[in-house]
């Protein structure tokens, strides 16, 4: 069993909101014990809604934000500390792509130096390649070569996004962290970046984390999808079974919230009330208010994150454990 | 045939003479709910802006828009005023920007009362804290003051509606209401909405990219592609068997949340820039199934046996569609 | 709300007091006040005594101290030429400062942001490049050559108006319209660009969507959120008021504080310049911090961030 | 597009440097509104002007032709007349505008230079650092600068250095406040953060990246101190605090014209004049630098 090449167990991450000029500073726990294990060349989706902490764990996760507690290792090693020489080579393998495009270029640049700045950054290849090296890339995420010459701003927003993946692989990254990467994009756009982001992904073996709210976008690219709700995972399983049956109360909720074109879904279990705040977790299982199914149990202790059969975890007291059958 | 209750007719925008939107014609029937879709750039939202004259100064609008027979396209000021949250009303997007931040909730929906229904005082004050209960604001009267940054983007959007219903419009356009939501709280405020067409027997246009959001709340759908209406039906139709290539195109597109995981379905190309759009049907250089005629004339909105109006010269056959796609469609 | 206004009162006294520190220090370190006043050609003795009388032979801290303590007694030193309190000299000219500063302000006021509001309404209009030349006149023209020219028109050529003096009515026209055009101006056009960006906002097309008239939309939601900006301008131009007296009573020879300072501060006048420092620094952070609690009054956002 | 064109252009004519400017011309006529082509045109006259001084000067500045005293332009030796002693007021027009513009220059140069330092290392060292950049800026925004600035000269005594220098002060909390918010917002979540995180230094994200952004604001914000510090400089050689004759500047130009006014006024207005003309020309080609340095615009 090759050994894992991403592993972060139980990352606490805590902000501090300060109210005010001299206002007390007030703790936020975003994200509170998460741990993750990432094979070469899997897809490991993170769904959840806004407050759930999925971006500020793909931060954590790439060593951008320093975790309060837990760690992350790459290959093995723990990460370089930010700021450091060794943190800035790990770079050339492990990669960001944000949800905007236009704000992740340069205005004053064209997108070819663009994409050919991480080999400079790196020297990766000696510098006459290069040229050919970022029309390869261009090529290989579907952008024209007399595209090469012009601004961000002069692109269409999918061509931007485009032109952001090829700057992310032009160091031939083995990590590739994704944050709502299509959700900016039309439907008929989205499906073009989806499809080119697995195919780049299957000939190059590079493993991905794919951010995103969207439900649908992430059964589709994802082998394991992680379900967050206010900073911890509630539910893991394999993409195949997680949204066809799922087992925690939330993400029944989420799935069923997805409408199915042409399908008026009736008797769906809608959520009331409001998306939690982080600054003020409720107590015990932090999605007992608006659960229906809480009880008592669930108001006083937290479930912690149980292995639950085939591969699966998830953390609610109503969900049985391994050992007993599956039951409704 | 009870008389439509808002016709528009060949309705046209053009911003500094470029054309945006080229002639759409639609009818919205008493209580009926119509479903406008297409990507962003077709002109879905344009059209209602400029049927109730709220695009800026520099947009020409030309064409008719009759509501029970009365012409407002063009009317003077006072009458589009009075047709503004009395007889159309409209919700927006992204409801944390479009509630003013400096003045109180409250006040915002007894404004709308004082106008359209001569409420003033503690009759207004009474109207709005029902109104803010029928969308579903908890305890309204604490929060009758609040300002909008103390409510969450949902709660906002419901105060929008709130403020919509204030005019007891026959009509509710909303542009997009729940594209900034998260999915859970989107869900909610789609079931809101039919509730409350059920409850008022207002009707709706639903403006969305979101084709599930629109198949939940809609009984017939347009859809738009650069500024022209493609194609035009009752929802069970359309969803069942799109006959536009570009209508086809957009459901490949949608990825599925049930079923096997399979590759996405995209449509070629990008939408082309309305300052040079192709000859012919706009849609032809991204159409899999473009003639010749298709590049050269433009096809125009017909109606075919079905009930349906299509706007193609080549549509997708009906019996002989055998894709997977549809079929498991059926199974679900 | 009240930790809102004490942060910002404790931070108002703290740019006074550098201001005052900055001042005390600078006059005091920049030559000899003693030389001048007396002239080149006086003994040395007469220089030492004059020093010790006026402290100034003591070293600087002690004299620093010895302000301080004057200070919040009430006792801002003695003019060293008129040998007169030096805030009983002052305050003798505020009234004449303030017959030319406040209509300068009014004026202000109510030509510069309703001129820019209708202009922001009806872009492209006359109106609107009307205000954007007044605005890039009141820009570019020194306050003095502005002066100068007026007084050239109609005291010159026209002599309908008295150039220089303060005895009747007619005196103060020129000097007002001098001070005013510049802020007229500058006001016109940030009021203008306010307004246009306010008017672009989703909330203005929903009032409008509601059915509001024009008129409901432009008074009711449009301007109470121009009037943040606005009234940042507004204080930073009170603060300012002051200032921008000097060189208008030195043009019209007007017998207020701005030509007191200049006067007092080529004849190295210490106690009269600081005291007038001292008003004007005073002045310049008291409106700044009116400014800021109209903030909270006007942007509740603001009052949420930093109150509870 | 248009910076494309431009290549072609020079390289298709590889001959002299003549046919450069011709065609840096033609492309600015082409390209250039009318007034804004008059402003570069007063700015570029105004330059060479400060540059040829002591050549272009018909007669030296204190040099005085007691015959014709306060003689009207047009006089035959005096084109812009003389002043109430005799000297030609067209020579210490030409020496004012030199000096009048090496100040407002060398202040402003200064002012952005110390602004942005201050700016970026607000930006890049967060918390202490930015509090006190910060807490200046405020300082000096309370600061009546005029009346401080007065009170400087006056007890240190007024040479050109101190008045560059102090001018230098003038205005330096704006582009701090600016090079610190573009800094923050590009390494928040913007460009430079995304270059961060493909591994460069970062000297090479300050330098090769937020530099160049920020730079473009920049220039357009040093359009609007320069006029505002030329007006600031006038004022004080008006009221004889700023540039001590012999020397002599556009302000204290048209501080001595004040007296004759009535009879000779050419002595006042031709200062006042350049004074006019040379901030309306900056202010207007600063709005038109805004648009064309923002490729978004183009």
């Amino acid at each position: 069993m090759t050994s894992a090449l991403l592993e972060a167990n139980n990352l606490v991450r805590i902000y501090q909101i300060r109210r005010g000029l001299f206002g007390k500073p007030t703790p936020v726990r975003a994200v509170n014990g998460v741990s993750i294990k990432l094979m070469p060349g899997e897809t490991l989706g993170i769904v959840g809604e806004s407050g759930s902490g999925k971006s500020t764990l793909g931060r954590m996760l790439l060593g951008i934000d320093p975790a309060q507690s837990g760690e992350v290792k790459f290959e093995g090693k723990p990460m370089a500390p930010p700021g450091t020489a060794e943190w800035r080579a790990l770079r050339a393998r492990m990669q960001f792509v944000y949800q905007d495009p236009l704000a992740a270029l340069d205005r004053r640049l064209t997108i070819a130096t663009q994409i050919g700045e991480p080999l400079n950054i790196h020297k990766l290849i000696p510098k006459e390649h290069r040229a050919a090296r970022v029309e390869e890339l261009m090529s290989a995420v579907g952008l024209r070569r007399d595209q090469a010459g012009r601004f961000p701003h002069e692109l269409s927003g999918g061509q931007r996004q485009r032109a952001v993946i090829a700057r992310a692989l032009a160091s031939r990254p083995r990590l590739l962290v994704c944050d709502e990467p299509v959700s900016a994009l039309d439907v008929s756009i989205q499906a073009q970046v989806v499809n080119m982001l697995r195919d780049l992904q299957e000939q190059n073996r590079i493993a991905m984390i794919f951010i995103s709210h969207d439900l649908k976008v992430v059964r589709n690219i994802a082998d394991r999808v992680a379900v967050m709700y206010l900073g911890q995972i509630v539910e893991e399983a394999s993409s195949d079974v997680i949204f066809h049956s799922p087992r925690h109360p939330y993400t029944e909720a989420l799935v069923s919230s997805v409408p199915v074109p042409g399908k008026i879904l009736e008797g769906r279990r809608i959520l009331q009330g409001e998306p939690p705040n982080p600054a003020k977790r409720p107590s015990g299982c932090a999605f007992h208010p608006r659960c229906p199914l809480a009880s008592d149990i669930c108001r006083t202790s937290a479930p912690d994150l149980r292995s639950i059969g085939n591969g699966r975890t998830a953390a609610c007291h109503l969900v049985p454990g391994e050992t007993a059958p599956v039951a409704a | 045939m009870i008389p439509n209750l808002v016709e528009l007719r060949s309705l046209r925008v053009a911003f500094d003479g470029v054309q945006v939107l080229h002639g759409i014609d639609l009818d919205v029937g008493r209580g009926e709910s119509v479903g406008l879709v297409g990507e962003s750039g077709c002109g879905k939202s344009v059209t209602w802006l400029a049927a109730l004259g709220l695009l800026p100064g520099k947009a020409s609008v030309t064409g008719s828009v009759r509501i029970e027979g009365r012409e407002i396209c063009g009317g003077s000021r006072h009458v589009l005023e009075e047709v503004r949250g009395g007889r159309i009303a409209m919700i927006f997007q992204d409801p944390s920007s479009s509630l003013n931040p400096v003045i109180r909730i409250g006040r915002q929906i007894t404004e709308a009362l004082a106008i359209h229904r001569r409420l003033h005082g503690e009759a207004a004050k009474t109207e709005a804290l029902r109104l803010m209960d029928m969308v579903g604001i908890p305890d309204a009267r604490r929060r009758f003051d609040l300002y909008p940054h103390e409510f969450s983007g949902g709660q906002c959007q419901r105060l929008m509606i709130a403020m919509a219903l204030a005019g007891q419009p026959d009509l509710l356009i909303a542009d997009e209401p729940t594209t900034a939501l998260d999915a859970t709280i989107q869900a909610q405020i789609l079931d809101l909405l039919v509730q409350l067409r059920a409850e008022t027997g207002m009707a709706m246009v639903f403006i969305s990219h979101d084709l599930g959001a629109v198949s939940q709340v809609c009984e017939r759908v347009c859809a738009m592609y650069a500024g022209r209406i493609v194609e035009q039906g009752r929802m069970e139709q359309l969803f069942a068997e799109p006959r536009h290539p570009y209508t086809r195109g957009l459901f490949d597109a949608i990825p599925r949340i049930d079923g096997p995981r399979q590759r996405l379905i995209p449509i070629t190309g990008t939408v082309p820039n309305p300052k040079n759009l192709p000859a012919g049907c706009a849609f032809s250089p991204r159409c899999g199934r473009a003639v010749e005629a298709c590049r050269s004339d433009l096809p125009n909105l017909e109606p075919i046996h079905d009930g349906r109006r299509l706007a193609c010269h080549r549509p997708v056959p009906v019996v002989s569609a055998p894709p997977v796609r549809t079929r498991t469609l059926e199974a679900v | 709300m009240i930790r809102f206004v004490l942060t910002r009162l404790l931070r108002a006294v703290m740019t006074i007091f550098a201001v005052v520190t900055f001042a005390f220090v600078v006059l005091r370190m920049s030559g000899d006040p003693a030389q001048v006043m007396l002239g080149p050609d006086v003994p040395q003795d007469a220089v030492d005594a004059f020093r010790k009388a006026w402290g100034l032979d003591q070293p600087l801290w002690v004299q620093y101290l010895a302000y301080i303590k004057s200070i919040f007694s009430g006792d801002f030193g003695v003019s060293m030429r008129d040998k007169v309190s030096a805030l009983q000299l002052v305050l003798e000219r505020i009234p004449a400062t303030l017959q030319l500063t406040l209509p300068a302000l009014l004026l202000k006021l109510l030509i510069g942001i309703p001129a820019g509001v209708y202009a922001a309404l009806h872009r492209q209009s006359f109106a609107d490049r009307g205000v954007i030349l007044l605005a890039i006149f009141g820009f570019t023209i020194p306050s003095f050559v502005m002066g100068l020219l007026l007084v050239l028109i109609f005291s010159v050529i026209l002599g309908v108006l008295p150039s220089g003096g303060q005895d009747t009515w007619m005196h103060s026209i020129l000097p007002t319209i001098t001070m005013s055009i510049g802020g007229i101006g500058i006001l016109a056009r940030f009021s203008r660009s306010a307004m246009i960006e306010v008017m672009g906002q989703p909330y203005i097309r929903t009032a409008s969507a509601k059915g509001l008239k024009w008129s409901d939309v432009v008074w009711g939601h449009a301007l109470p959120n121009a009037a943040v900006p606005i009234v940042t301008i507004v204080g930073f131009m009170v603060g300012s008021l002051i200032a921008g007296a000097v060189v208008v009573e030195s043009i019209f020879s007007w017998p207020g504080i701005g030509r007191l300072l200049v006067v007092s501060v080529t004849n190295r006048d210490l106690a009269v310049v600081q005291c007038i420092l001292l008003m004007i620094a005073a002045t310049m952070v008291i409106s700044n911090l009116v400014v800021d609690l109209l903030y909270g009054w006007l942007d509740p956002r603001l009052r949420a961030q930093t109150a509870h | 597009m248009t910076s494309a064109d431009m290549a072609q252009k020079q390289s298709a004519q590889p001959q002299s440097a003549r046919s450069g400017v011709l065609g840096l011309i033609s492309y600015l006529r082409r390209h250039v509104p009318f007034s804004v082509g008059l402003g570069i045109f007063w700015l570029a006259a105004m330059v060479l002007v400060a540059c040829f001084a002591d050549s272009l000067r018909p007669y030296g500045i204190t040099a005085m032709d007691l015959t014709n005293r306060l003689a009207s332009p047009g006089n035959a030796a005096h084109w812009l007349g003389t002043d109430e002693l005799g000297r030609d007021v067209l020579s210490r027009l030409i020496q004012s505008i030199r000096v009048s513009l090496v100040i407002a220059f060398g202040a402003t140069i200064l002012s952005a230079v110390f602004g942005t330092a201050l700016g970026f290392a607000a930006a890049k060292f967060r918390g202490a650092v930015e509090h006190l950049v910060l807490v200046l800026a405020d300082f000096q925004a309370a600061l009546p600068f005029l009346i401080m600035s007065l009170a400087v000269l006056a007890f240190f005594g007024s040479s050109m250095l101190l008045l560059v220098c102090l001018m230098g002060f003038y205005g330096w909390e704006r582009y701090a406040r600016i090079a610190r918010g573009l800094a923050i917002s590009a390494s928040a979540q913007g460009y430079a953060a995304a270059v961060v995180q493909l591994g460069a230094t970062p000297t090479r994200v300050y330098l090769r990246h937020i530099l160049p952004n920020v730079a473009s604001t920049l220039i357009v914000s040093m359009t609007l101190t320069f006029p505002e510090i030329i007006l600031m400089e006038s004022g004080l050689s008006f009221l004889g605090l700023g540039v001590q004759p012999p020397e002599t500047s556009l302000g204290n130009m048209v501080g001595f014209g004040r007296e004759y006014l009535t009879r000779a006024p050419w002595t006042m207005l031709a200062p006042a004049l350049v004074i006019m003309l040379t901030t309306l020309s900056i202010s207007l080609v600063g709005d038109w630098l805004r648009d064309t340095l923002d490729p978004t615009v183009r």
